[in-house]
């Protein structure tokens, strides 16, 4: 697959790994095209700096919107549907109505929330994508997705000079 | 309007006897639980009469009471029953369903007047005293709560036998188990919607008093307090 | 839907429990065609009669279909039958106008007994051992026969007086059988034996009303009630109808509420009610009620010609009752005293009543004489509002007359005779050749003193037709069980209760259910076999017949304007549950005789010294149990007693501040000790007792008496000394003294945790 | 200590997880075998009877709900507090969140069994669920009992997600190192994490956001648990003062639990450096402020009731101040204040040791405050011939014990499976990236006030 030819190389810090991202602009690679794994989120450091916008919290805050609507309609619809009096409360009880709504409200959010983050973060998915277990061992990796064949060992050298220990490249010469 | 069943209990006349105790259990296929589960309180008595003594002898006052169900209008035993298996009907008696019980006990402990009983076994009856249960009145089974229903089969009854007769419900004409066989007749049990019923009457008479009345549970029992004698010495 | 059904559906979510309790899988047993058709989940109502006491209330029975496992001719199986549901009190019936008292609702359970005696047993084992083995009923009448024959071949004098018939109280046609048939064999006059009996209230009234009777007190229209120790709201007397009076009394009248004193040195059931209580010893009710008399006299608040004759020198107004000396004497302050007696007159109709403890203690007998002198005074005899008596009713036609030469030497009392018998079986063990027991139970209701077990032991033969297997019919050598009420035919005339003349009669309420007999029919068929003039004697196929020919009888003397024929009476009785006369005035006491009372006060005497025994030992009548003969039936076990709330078991009364200083806790283990045994029982700490007094319920305590009364509690009847009353000879269940010890921690199961509305330790701030 | 390098802290918070001493397992088969002896004296309960356990007329509550609150409560512990460092950003919280959410997530499931254990008719549980049946019923909203359902499912969903999400690296980085089937499983569970930055960044924002919207979930939980008791008139149950009474009391308990199992895990699983005794101290004065806060609260309540002066109540507050409750009562003021109060005051005495005890002192309070909230009311409410007592039976000792030896199994096992500190957040905080010893938070003088 497209996705599985890529050229990269493990940088052993943050710094070094800066300097391959910043060799690999000057390359010209595009920014979708760069690939960049580590196993610490190093947000302080500029090769991470990529796609930080996000709706997660728009979205929860919609989740929770539709969990409030379902659990105001299953706290109401229940006490409509099968009007039994109890103790002398109104057919709809507004407390009780109000409390399970809270409760199906912050579910919605949370779920919202946790299936936003599967999906965006491109977790649980079958497809096989570039990953080095050396990351797992600090290293950081900084490569390149589809580089065009003609451009290969050009890439080879920036990420070297840029401090690469070493140069790996997966999918089909 | 459908009827409200009240009751009234005069304290003036109940003697104590506990007939109505006994008549309860005759009636409502309540099952005896033997001296060990009694003395671990699971003895169950939908009615009980409470004797409380003031005083040190010879001055002594002992009061009689007896406590049923008070079927409340705003009875706190409902609403905390999440299977809606204590509920109030449309003629103002704490229904209790024992096919909907699961057995929180939750109905139990909102009960101030701790008249809910439950069943901590599965009755048991040693033949042929079985023969003695009453085909009108459903058993409960293990972890189903149980209480006094005002009788509901006598009422179900006689409605039924009223409406197959196209007449109301005479007053007087209903008779919970413990209401007939009070020797004194302390008891009058009847509609409370009806304003010239014999308990709408006695109701609205100046000794009546609801039992923790203030908790606000709107109980259907009213109590008569005991009157004093108002003679003298001298004719 | 079948019952048996929905409890198996009931049964089935739970555990297993349930199928063994209730429900039972009947499919292996074969099914018999129903013997009457009825309509399933229809009931009926069929009239009955109370026999679980003597008060002989009316009683309607809701009878509807089920199954029941029977055994018909040896064969265990399912029969369709009208199967008792229900018990309620009979609206129409004058006693207890459809009203009912704890025990009653007990019926149902006698008839449903998982122990009760399901058909004619022989014993095989030791006597007293409760072994026994099935038999046929031929076999077991054959046996009676052969029995009686042998007693009877043996002809006068040797066969007098060797024949003894022991039951409870009986009343109508039932009794005439008895009698008849016991006289025509020589035997001994039927001794109807009863713990609680009221021969001293009879015999007083016979002295001063020439009436040997219980009174019927017209609770309902009196204004002013002063009871001496009399548990009529309990167990004394007629209670419902007493109760029924009482409501009416208290609030039955808009605008006038009588009042009610109750004189006692233990807060009775009946004195936890009263207006105003008095404690007064044991024994001295007597002194107090004359005390009363006297302030009427002296201050002239009723007129003495009204009953002069009521006592000996009542013209000098009784001085040594003079209310301060009494008060020296009882401890009842004067001003009490003449406070009580004022008011009494004032209100009158007023009335006063004794019983139960008053007329048990030595001087029982001045008791009973002094309140009657003092209702005579009130003028409360035979009007509204006060003392009546019952007309009652019985066959005159052939009364059965007891053979000259077998009157006993002794008091009226059959309890006591019976003591007395027993002594002379003791002394001559074949005094009594056949003794025949019909259901009461003195080896359990009489003082171990008494030796009752003891005499019986030696009878050569003995037969029973109680329906359960008690301390005293474990004796027996045949049992030959009778139907219990609701399977039998039933006649009573009750004695008190009504002003009117009431003749109870019911037939059975559904078929037996085991292999029984009624006991009338028994004897009428044995005395055919025996033939002669007992036979002749008795010349009824069976009860009803005998029945039949009582109220043929009643019809001739005071039936005729409310029926037909004989037969139509007949059926109009069968229907409403016997027969009443409206409209008839309560037969006057013959006038009050001039040999009246004695006015000296007799000092009540006690077994047992002051030193040795510090406590009056007060038995009384168990709300549940009464005498002891309802303590096997689980409704009166598990129903709490109204003052204690006790449940399945026994106690012992004791005041708080008494206890406080014997360092006794609620539940302590009791040893209670009198000259004449010992029990053990946990304590009660109550204020509502005198502190000098122990009292106990009588009804627990037995030795053997099915699964649900053996072995619990104790028996206070055992550990009574054989103390009389002057002048009757009855038992003085109340003139025993005790000392009480500490045993142990003890176990007491209640029903109500507190004694006190706003318990003391939870003070507030 | 000196600071440890990421390879380092790797391989100390993986160890642990490479294989187990003969002591682990013998731990452990006690545990599973109490665990089991509940298991048999509740299939005893269900096929006996409830009539088995000691709950009687007019206690119809007990061991159960005790439990049922007690665990609610020690559920408090992670979630909620590591929520709040993290919003809090205080560093050093680091090593101790996933310990703590691990509490919840497993104290949370044991709690929520209490309300079935305890049913007359458990089998017939499911009744509870609102769902269209053939019983053509729903289940009553305006039941506590209902509110409790959907609290507890939303918090349960809450403190779990909170607790995977960030565990996913972790399980990458162990995918990476084992082999063979644990490498197969691992593989799967670490839903296929490469560390790319959007993943970072989405796993960080998403872990925001659950911190704010678990907070408020789990004060709704011990509030609605509070009212359900608050709602019945019971004396000395209906009252205003329940909500928060009840919140504090959970965070107080759950602090307390954190802390004994931080100081476990700190011996068994040699954790000296990393579960520092600043942290101990940190938590120690957080669990300063809570029992202040309980004990004004106790105060609070006991002095409303004082001044009410309403008979019913007042017979409550007697039972439990002089009466037959008040041994209890003392017993659980000395747990929850005396012991701790100094020991936590006292900047000498709030070493490990001391927070431990302190904190085993609390646990056994708060467990004795929830059954003093319970029993006394529900045995004195109102008509005193009605009063009762209550014993438990062995088959309520047995579950009870049961679900502490299962917390402790569950606890054992799961430290044995993840790293029960977060290797990655570890080695991304600033003190790890410097040759610094690490700066942590306020000096310890400024709590002890």
């Amino acid at each position: 697959m497209a996705s599985t030819n890529s050229i990269y190389g493990l940088f052993p810090g943050p710094d070094s790994a800066d300097r391959g991202v910043r060799a690999l602009r000057a390359a010209g690679v595009a920014q979708e095209k760069i690939l960049v794994m580590s196993s610490e989120p190093y947000d302080e450091y500029s090769f991470t700096r990529a796609e930080h916008k996000t709706l997660m919290p728009w979205l929860a805050t919609a989740g929770g919107i539709v969990g409030s609507i379902c659990g105001y309609l299953l706290a109401r619809v229940t006490q409509v549907s099968y009007p039994i009096t109890v103790g002398n409360m109104p057919r709809v009880s507004q407390f009780p109505t109000a409390i399970v709504t809270y409760e199906v409200t912050m579910f919605g959010a949370v779920l919202t929330t946790v299936i936003t983050l599967l999906i965006t973060a491109r977790l649980a998915r079958k497809r096989p994508e570039p990953y080095d277990p050396e990351i797992s061992n600090g290293k950081i990796l900084i490569g390149v997705v589809d580089p065009a064949d003609s451009a290969r060992a050009q890439l080879e050298d920036s990420l070297r000079q840029a401090g690469a220990e070493e140069i790996k490249s997966t999918g089909s010469r | 309007m459908s009827h409200q069943w009240g009751m009234v209990i005069d304290l003036d006349r109940c003697t104590g006897c506990e007939a109505c105790v006994v008549a309860c259990h005759a009636e409502n296929n309540i099952s005896t639980v033997g001296e060990d589960q009694a003395s671990r309180g699971r003895a169950k008595h939908w009615i009980r009469v409470e004797r409380y003594f003031e005083g040190e002898f010879p001055d002594v006052k002992t009061k009689f009471m007896p406590v049923l169900c008070q079927q409340c209008d705003a009875a706190p035993c409902e609403p905390v029953c999440p299977t809606f298996a204590s509920y109030h009907t449309i003629e103002g008696l704490n229904g209790q369903v024992y096919n909907r019980c699961i057995g929180t006990r939750y109905c139990a402990n909102a009960c101030p007047y701790s008249v809910r009983f439950f069943n901590w076994y599965n009755p048991e009856w040693d033949k042929p005293l079985n023969l003695q249960l009453n085909p009108d009145v459903s058993l409960r089974e293990v972890g189903v709560m149980e209480k006094c229903t005002f009788c509901v089969q006598r009422i179900k009854a006689a409605e039924i036998q009223a409406e197959a007769e196209k007449r109301a419900v005479k007053d007087g004409e209903i008779q919970p188990a413990c209401v007939q066989s009070c020797p004194t007749r302390a008891m009058v049990f009847g509609d409370l919607s009806d304003p010239d019923s014999e308990v709408s009457r006695l109701a609205g008479g100046n000794r009546g008093m609801k039992l923790l009345g203030e908790l606000g549970t709107l109980p259907k029992v009213t109590y008569l307090q005991k009157d004093s004698w108002h003679g003298s010495e001298n004719a | 839907m079948q019952r048996r059904d929905f409890i198996k559906i009931t049964a089935a979510g739970g555990a297993a429990a349930a199928l063994e309790g209730c429900g039972n899988p009947d499919h292996h047993l074969i099914r018999f065609i129903p013997e009457e058709d009825l309509l399933p989940g229809i009931a009926t109502w069929k009239p009955s009669i109370c026999t679980l006491c003597p008060a002989g209330c009316g009683t309607q029975v809701r009878v509807m279909q089920g199954e029941a496992e029977v055994i018909r001719n040896g064969q265990l199986g399912i029969l369709k039958m009208g199967l008792a549901k229900k018990i309620e009190g009979n609206p129409a019936h004058p006693i207890n106008q459809g009203r009912l008292c704890p025990r009653g609702h007990g019926e149902l359970q006698v008839t449903y007994h998982p122990d009760r005696i399901k058909s004619p047993l022989k014993r095989t084992g030791e006597r007293g051992s409760g072994q026994y083995k099935e038999i046929t009923w031929d076999e077991a009448i054959q046996q009676l026969v052969s029995q009686l024959s042998a007693l009877r071949a043996e002809g006068a004098p040797k066969a007098q007086g060797r024949l003894a018939f022991v039951s409870a109280p009986l009343r109508g046609q039932r009794r005439h059988i008895v009698q008849h048939f016991v006289y025509g064999l020589d035997g001994l006059p039927p001794f109807e034996f009863e713990f609680f009996n009221g021969e001293v209230i009879r015999a007083a009234n016979a002295t001063t009303f020439g009436r040997s009777a219980l009174p019927t007190v017209d609770l309902g229209q009196s204004n002013y009630v002063i009871s001496f120790g009399a548990d009529f709201l309990g167990t004394w007397n007629s209670p419902v109808a007493q109760a029924v009076g009482y409501g009416q009394m208290r609030k039955g009248r808009p605008g006038q509420r009588g009042k009610f004193v109750q004189v006692e040195s233990r807060i009775s059931q009946t004195g936890a009610s009263a207006d105003e209580f008095i404690a007064c010893p044991p024994g001295s009710e007597g002194a107090f009620a004359l005390s009363l008399a006297h302030v009427i006299l002296n201050e002239k608040l009723r007129p003495v010609g009204a009953a002069g004759r009521a006592i000996a020198q009542w013209a000098t107004g009784l001085p040594e009752y003079a209310p301060d000396k009494i008060e020296k004497q009882i401890g009842v302050s004067a001003a009490t005293i003449t406070r009580i007696a004022r008011e009494a007159a004032a209100n009158s109709p007023s009335v006063a009543l004794i019983g139960d403890a008053a007329t048990a203690h030595t001087n029982g007998l001045f008791n009973g004489l002094a309140v009657n002198a003092l209702n005579v005074l009130l003028g409360s005899v035979d009007r509204p509002g006060g003392l009546l008596f019952s007309p009652g009713w019985e066959p005159k036609s052939e009364r059965p007359v007891l053979p000259p030469g077998l009157e006993l030497a002794r008091g009226t009392d059959p309890n006591e005779t019976l003591h007395y018998v027993a002594g002379e079986i003791i002394s001559k063990s074949d005094r009594i050749k056949v003794l025949l027991l019909n259901g009461s139970n003195p080896a359990f209701a009489s003082p171990s003193a008494w030796q009752i077990r003891e005499a019986f032991q030696k009878v050569p033969f003995i037969a029973s037709f109680g329906s359960f297997i008690d301390e005293t019919s474990m004796l027996a050598d045949l049992i030959l069980p009778d139907h219990s009420p609701l399977e039998s035919w039933l006649d009573d005339s009750p004695e008190s209760g009504s002003s009117q003349t009431v003749v109870s009669l019911a037939p059975p309420a559904m078929a037996p259910l085991h292999n029984t007999r009624s006991m009338p029919d028994v004897l009428l068929d044995v005395a055919q076999q025996l033939g002669g003039d007992l036979a002749k004697a008795l010349p009824w196929k069976t009860y009803d017949e005998a029945l039949k020919a009582s109220f043929t009888e009643l019809y001739k003397e005071k039936g005729s304007k409310n029926a037909k024929d004989a037969d139509d009476f007949w059926s109009k009785a069968l229907a409403q549950g016997g027969w009443w006369s409206a409209d008839e005035k309560p037969s006057a006491p013959a006038s009050v005789k001039e040999t009246a009372s004695p006015s000296k006060y007799t000092e009540p005497q006690f077994d047992g010294s002051a030193n040795d025994f510090p406590f009056y030992f007060l038995p009384f009548a168990s709300q549940m149990f009464y005498d002891g003969s309802l303590a096997h039936l689980p409704w009166m076990q598990e129903a709490p007693d109204p003052l204690s709330s006790v449940m399945w078991g026994t106690w012992v009364e004791i005041n708080n501040r008494t206890a406080e200083k014997l360092g006794l806790k609620m539940g302590d283990t009791l040893e209670v000790a009198s000259a004449h045994g010992t029990l053990q029982a946990p304590a009660l700490v109550t204020p509502a007792i005198a502190p000098d007094v122990i009292a106990m319920p009588v009804g627990q305590g037995h030795h053997n008496f099915t699964r649900y009364a053996t072995g619990r509690g104790a028996n206070p009847i055992s550990i009574l000394a054989p103390m009389t009353v002057e002048g009757t000879g009855s038992l003085a269940w109340a003139a025993t003294r005790v000392k009480i010890s500490r045993v142990g921690e003890g176990k007491l199961v209640m029903f109500g945790a507190s004694m006190e509305e706003t318990p003391k330790d939870l003070k507030h701030r | 200590m000196a600071a440890k390098t990421p390879e380092q802290i790797t391989d100390d918070l993986l160890r642990p997880l490479e294989g187990a001493s003969g002591r682990y397992w013998s731990f452990l088969a006690l545990f599973a075998g109490i665990a089991v002896a509940a298991l048999c004296a509740f299939s005893w309960q269900v096929y006996a009877g409830i009539g088995v356990a000691g709950i009687r007329r007019p206690v119809f509550w007990g061991f159960y709900i005790t439990n049922f609150v007690f665990w609610i409560g020690l559920s408090h512990a992670g979630t909620l507090i590591s929520a709040i460092l993290r919003l809090a950003n205080a560093t050093w919280r680091r090593p101790v969140t996933r310990c703590a959410e691990v509490i919840t997530v497993f104290a949370l499931s044991i709690g929520a069994t209490f309300p079935i254990i305890h049913l007359g008719r458990p089998w017939l549980a499911f009744w509870l669920f609102p769902y269209p049946s053939e019983r053509g019923i729903w289940p009553n909203i305006r039941s506590p009992l209902l509110w409790d359902f959907f609290a507890i499912n939303t918090y349960l969903l809450g403190s779990v997600t909170f607790l995977l999400l960030p565990m996913i690296p972790d399980l990458a980085l162990i995918r990476d190192r084992a082999i063979g089937l644990r490498k197969r499983i691992y593989t799967i569970v670490a839903l296929g994490w490469r560390g790319t930055p959007k993943q970072w960044h989405r796993l960080e924002s998403a872990m925001q956001i659950m911190a704010v919207a678990v907070i408020p979930v789990a004060v709704s939980v011990h509030s609605i648990v509070s009212w359900d008791f608050a709602m019945a008139p019971v004396p000395a149950w209906h009252s205003t003062i329940f909500a928060p009474y009840f919140v504090c009391g959970a965070i107080f308990s759950g602090i307390a639990a954190l802390i004994i199992a931080m100081a476990l895990l700190r011996k068994f699983l040699g954790l000296e450096d990393y579960l520092l005794r600043i942290h101990f101290e940190n938590l120690g004065k957080l669990l300063l402020v809570m029992s202040l806060l309980w004990f004004y609260f106790v105060f609070a309540e006991r002095l409303t009731v004082w001044y009410g002066n309403d008979p019913s109540e007042m017979t409550v507050f007697w039972v439990t101040q002089t009466g037959s409750f008040s041994p209890l009562f003392w017993l659980m003021v000395v747990c929850n204040f005396v012991i701790p109060f100094p020991i936590l005051a006292i900047k000498k005495l709030r070493t490990i040791t001391g927070c431990v005890i302190a904190s085993i002192g609390v646990v056994i309070g708060m467990w004795l405050e929830r059954f003093l909230i319970i029993v006394p009311s529900l045995s004195h409410k109102y008509l005193p011939y009605s009063f009762g007592t209550y014993r438990p039976t062995w088959v309520e000792i047995t579950i009870t014990a049961g679900t502490f030896a299962g917390m402790a199994m569950l606890y054992m096992i799961f430290a044995k499976t993840v790293p029960i500190i977060s290797i990655w957040e570890l080695k991304a905080a600033p003190e790890a990236r410097s040759n610094h010893a690490p700066a942590l938070a306020p000096v310890p003088d400024s709590g002890a006030d």
